[in-house]
């Protein structure tokens, strides 16, 4: 299998994407004959055409209504937001619009083939508007699918599950990883599937569960932790919206034990949400309280940066308090 | 990258608001039934024509007795078309059939003019378990896959960059058509026209965008919503060809929708077409304009009807009579209200339609909810009268 | 003290707070001379002037824009969103500029003054586009307060509260109680404060949290439960943002038990965040889990609005099944 | 409500695209120093004159040695002004001082008209813990609130609307004072550039709309962002004044807003500036600008360079030679480097800022967050070095 780091493998995904069905389109701003200031389109417009891969104007609200009416049409677009933290102007669009498609119009009409790809997380020295993890503000929203991929892997085989997905989806993209993680990643077409979590590793004595960048701060405090004699089972969640609730709460009904992480802070950030509903499944099992290791209540900071993130320390001092409750 | 002209160049400074260059109103038909001075109707049969009228009348009787049935409490909400039924079947009338229409809410005239029947209007304003849209939305928030309607969507202006989107896809799809997205001069103040127009004009998609400028958007009025000389000047923005139309003139939409169909279609060229009309009745059901507008400015309107226009124009040109007028309004009031009365009977959709249509499928932790939601109603099923029944099929 | 409804109480606070300071601006889509299409501005303009009271165009982007700098440059704009469902165009307006204007200019500048109003909630036949709960995206965003009343006299004290907040702040208005809720309300000028819940009613077996319209629900769930001889203790929350951990905490830590209600999607609401950090807070003490009473994970309907709302019949039968745990 | 004047009808459809209504280009000054013929000098003297160039010569030494500096990997990201100095100075000399100015990120020119120090845009850059924004931003995301200078938001476009918000309190205050907002062409896509231009020409408010038509919007050309000849047309769509000028033209652009400012200000007639000029360098320390356009292109564009251009008129004038030049050059390279040193030197923002000015003040659970990361630090100093020594103060 080759090498690939995380850019190449979703600039792969796309282009088999399109390669395989001529209704696939990728735009946004930028993705044209520069493939995208991440270069994750590169080369796009050069083989299929500027009518299949295009710059659009600088405005995402209008970015995701052409979205939406393509899809509606029966296309299949793949949207790109530059940052994560500029899809905002496009809330409404996405939230209103994409989520409600098909259920306020009885299934007569929908725009199940539409990706949204947006480069997401901190770790860059990017501040408080190159930084952002939006998952938790869609994840509040029925009629959404929401996926972040841990690496190359991954981010081939779910953006191509995203893709041929036919439900509207969020694809976020750590872009910390994009050219530090490498990795084999499978030649040709293949899909991972969405709403699945994934097992990346089994232990007994807690669980640790995270997606896309943290997967490898978890990998990092998990090694510290099993020196310590700590079995740890491991879960990537991969697809945040709809959450595969009954992994995770077999896992905690084994464990006892759970620790959540992500970089967007604490509160009304999606480790809550899995905190409140793995307490109650997993009421009589828990030997500890559920510990979320977030970022905090503030804007994502840059001089600061070091000491606001989620890092292995932290997480690996939340594992070994919840084993010493 | 930026170019100037020589030619273009000044030495002192001038400034500008465009306020000389007027867009004039294209006008065919006055209010008498005559063709103005120079004016030549545009090319339509006998056939054509009546069935343009024949969803004017329609769309006024479904208005009268719908609103009246909300007054009386049988329905929660509604939204009359009426004084604008020109502008949205005139338009309507111009395009192919599998065009798709991408509307506001006050446009069931062009739905009509489609073939959408009487069953279908009730069953959405009832919504009940046959309407398509399974009683999710409001009453007015029609769609039809069949007849090219985009289901309603309630927040403004959504739909016009969709509409743009749309139409790319046909343009790339090749098979000749376009979308028109329909708006009125409120929703047209929304970040999202301005997106769509220039997203068409860049990527020279067969997209129409027709703007109802009905002088109000809830009370505001529309100098309080704009200060130029309507919505029109905004294509000069997207280099877009614009047109004005008197939007209640249904011969005058009729053409230039024609026309702007026919430049969208052969050329790809985006179309902004702004019809001068007004909102005869209140906003909806739950408006009282006697607050912000005068009776005086009502009648001033009220003596532009664009029905009686057409049916002036109709009668002159032998196509229609008082008989046939009577005999037309006596059974489309029939048979609203014989269908209503049915429709209203209907049940309410099935208690599963509550977590269907999210996705594609229900996912597991849903369709958890929906079984509470089940046993709960069978511990109360007094509470749900509804839903009882249905609910005992549960596990 | 004079009986009025929610919108009486509304009305008289913005005449209030602009008799108070001429910096006191409100605005939105037709506020001005027609006084909102549910009449909270009544007489405003008339009072004020067509400069302080006015529509605005249809744009919830610009309202807010405009609202931000307004704020900044030091007047105290009370912004209406027409209904809460329309209020995500506005959503970059109101997440990466209101809430990060002060953190990001180190203090230099700040939108402190601003206030937004919007209708919120279900209940009235509206349907997806006119009953969202929409609290749970912004409670997930630092720099915001959220502020949700429960009846006139709340909603009075609590608006001028948050205009006189020097931080920007969202006050959803349960469009429901407009004029359902009738009260007793003081006149002239008083402030509730903002980030304090409510301790509504005093008992031992268990704790009801709720805001807004849901603690109507809860008082008659309540009812029922005290009939069954439960002890109920019952919190408003009043602050979604920051919202007051201790005074929950201190209950339930009394009580052993919670239960938790909103109209939002379970999935991402604001209980969820509760729930989790409750069960850290209490883990020793809780007696069952905590259990969660939201709408579920759909859009908001319409026919079978009744089926899918958190009712008293369900608050009750939460608050049996906590305590037969 | 929809008004029509007879006069303004026509009786057969008749579509434009507003292309036949040119907007000229403003110019005064020539690229070799002398004016245009029939052009006249706006009344500069000569210590306003000299100051407007000393700020121009100061933001591109800043620029060459920053992004030398970004180069060295002293500083993590930079922007340049480089060939758009003459709109940003020029429009700013153009107001008063006390004016409020909302930019995006490429007018720290504006800025050193202003007085922002050396020191001052250093510890910016530099996030130290004398930078006003507190360490919190990427670099060139100045603030000023003693010069009315708007701390720099990342998302485009959000200070527009938020301009036209602060020119309507300054209206109100009744101060004399206006607001200049100053954005790209590509900016001006975003929906809030349309909110912002309707409510304020609706509203009446003194506000400056100064678009810095570039030519791009980092890779994408204006081809590709806009069908329309350029951004002026727009302001037909508002009814808003509007003026085309040579962006390379510090003259012209003074002369220019000085008018705007009036009617803004005298007035409350918002208007619109386009000054067209070329971003000659990429658009950021990350970018490469070979891949998307030509080499051809940019040297014409730097023979148009603004800053020689002004040189050259103040050389005819008699108040600038060759060695203040030389001089001016060496001595701002000597300050930026000198000064660039210290800051660099200058220890982070203090732990505490991680929580501060979230809210007016720090909320409680927040205040327990920030202990919980300090005592977490004081288990690992050495994995955070810079704030190791201020977490030993924690509980
Ligand atoms: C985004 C959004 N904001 C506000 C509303 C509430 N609203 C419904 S209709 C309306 C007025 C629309 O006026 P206009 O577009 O002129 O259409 P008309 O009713 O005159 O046909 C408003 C403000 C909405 N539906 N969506
Ligand atoms: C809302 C938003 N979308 C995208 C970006 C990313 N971005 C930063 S600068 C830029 C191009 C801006 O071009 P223009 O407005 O013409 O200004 P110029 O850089 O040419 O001065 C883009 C797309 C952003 N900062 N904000
Ligand atoms: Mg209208
Ligand atoms: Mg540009």
């Amino acid at each position: 299998m080759p090498k690939m780091n995380m850019l190449q493998a979703i600039n792969d995904a796309l282009d088999i994407a399109m390669a395989d069905n001529e209704k696939v389109l990728c735009f946004g701003e930028d993705v044209g004959i520069f493939g995208g200031v991440f270069r994750a389109t590169s080369n796009l417009q050069q083989k299929y055409g500027k009518s299949r891969c295009f710059n659009t104007p600088l405005v995402e609200q209008g970015i995701i209504g052409f979205a939406n009416g393509l899809a509606a049409q029966g296309s299949v677009p793949v949207a790109e937001i530059q940052f994560a933290d500029y899809i905002f102007p496009a809330f409404d669009q996405i939230v209103n619009e994409s989520a409600k498609f098909r259920y306020r119009s009885g299934n007569l009409f929908n725009v199940g083939g539409l990706t949204i790809r947006a480069p997401y997380g901190g770790g860059i020295a990017g501040g408080l508007y190159h930084s952002q993890s939006p998952e938790a503000y869609f994840a509040h929203t029925p009629g959404l699918k929401v996926v972040v991929p841990r690496n190359p892997h991954q981010a081939k085989g779910l953006l191509l599950g995203a893709i041929n997905d036919p439900n509207p989806t969020l694809f976020f993209e750590p872009k910390r990883l994009y050219r530090a993680s490498v990795g084999e990643v499978p030649e040709g077409d293949y899909r991972l599937p969405l709403g699945e979590a994934e097992v990346t590793k089994e232990g007994k004595d807690i669980t640790l569960l995270g997606w896309g960048a943290q997967m490898e701060v978890i990998g990092q405090a998990v090694e510290m932790a099993e020196k310590d004699g700590i079995s740890c089972e491991v879960i990537d969640l991969r697809t945040i919206l709809p959450w595969d609730v009954e992994k995770v709460a077999a896992s905690v009904l084994k464990t006892g034990r759970l620790v959540v992480t992500h970089e967007a802070p604490l509160t009304g950030g999606f480790a809550g949400e899995i905190a409140a509903t793995i307490q109650e499944r997993c009421f009589l099992y828990l030997e500890s309280p559920i510990a979320r290791v977030t970022g905090l209540d503030t804007p994502f900071p840059l001089a600061l940066e070091k000491e606001y993130l989620p890092d292995h320390l932290k997480v690996y001092e939340a594992i070994r308090t919840s084993v010493e409750f | 990258m930026a170019k100037t002209k020589t030619s273009d160049v000044v030495y002192s400074p001038r400034f500008t608001d465009g306020a000389e260059f007027k867009i004039p109103t294209f006008k065919l038909l006055k209010q008498d039934g005559t063709l103005y001075k120079g004016a030549k109707a545009p090319d339509l049969d006998r056939d054509k024509a009546l069935r343009m009228y024949h969803s004017m009348v329609f769309t006024r009787v479904l208005d009268e007795r719908m609103l009246a049935a909300q007054r009386q409490g049988r329905l929660s909400f509604y939204m009359q078309c009426t004084g604008e039924e020109a502008a949205v079947i005139g338009s309507t009338a111009a395009l192919d059939d599998r065009d798709m229409i991408m509307a506001q809410y006050r446009e069931q005239g062009a739905l009509a003019y489609r073939g959408f029947t009487t069953d279908e209007f009730m069953n959405q304003l009832f919504g009940n378990e046959q309407d398509y849209g399974k009683g999710r939305q409001m009453p007015v928030h029609y769609g039809s896959a069949k007849l090219n309607y985009m289901t309603i969507s309630s927040p403004l202006a959504t739909q016009i960059p969709q509409a743009t989107g749309y139409a790319y896809g046909q343009k790339l799809a090749g098979e000749g058509l376009c979308t028109i997205t329909i708006f009125g001069e409120g929703a047209a103040s929304e970040g999202d026209f301005h997106a769509a127009l220039n997203m068409a004009a860049v990527h020279r998609v067969p997209v129409i965008f027709l703007c109802r400028n009905n002088g109000y958007a809830i009370s505001t009025p529309s100098v309080e919503q704009f200060a130029a000389d309507g919505v029109a000047p905004r294509a000069f923005g997207y280099k877009m060809d614009v047109i004005r139309v008197d939007g209640n003139d249904i011969l005058a939409v009729y053409e230039a929708t024609r026309e702007a169909r026919r430049m969208a279609v052969e050329d790809n060229r985006p179309v902004l077409i702004e019809a001068m009309t007004y909102r005869l009745a209140a906003h909806s059901s739950s408006d009282d304009p006697s607050g912000y507008r005068s009776k005086d400015e009502e009648q001033k309107w009220r003596d532009q009807d664009p029905l009686l226009r057409m049916r002036a124009w109709l009668e002159k040109a032998g196509w229609w009579n008082d008989d046939e007028e009577k005999q037309l309004q006596e059974s489309l009031r029939k048979e609203v209200l014989a269908t209503m009365k049915v429709a209203q009977k209907r049940p309410a959709p099935p208690l599963d339609s509550l977590v269907t249509d999210v996705y594609d499928q229900v996912p597991p932790a849903l369709a958890k909810q929906l079984e509470a939601v089940k046993s709960h109603i069978r511990k109360y099923p007094d509470t749900y009268p509804n839903s009882a029944e249905q609910a005992k099929g549960g596990a």
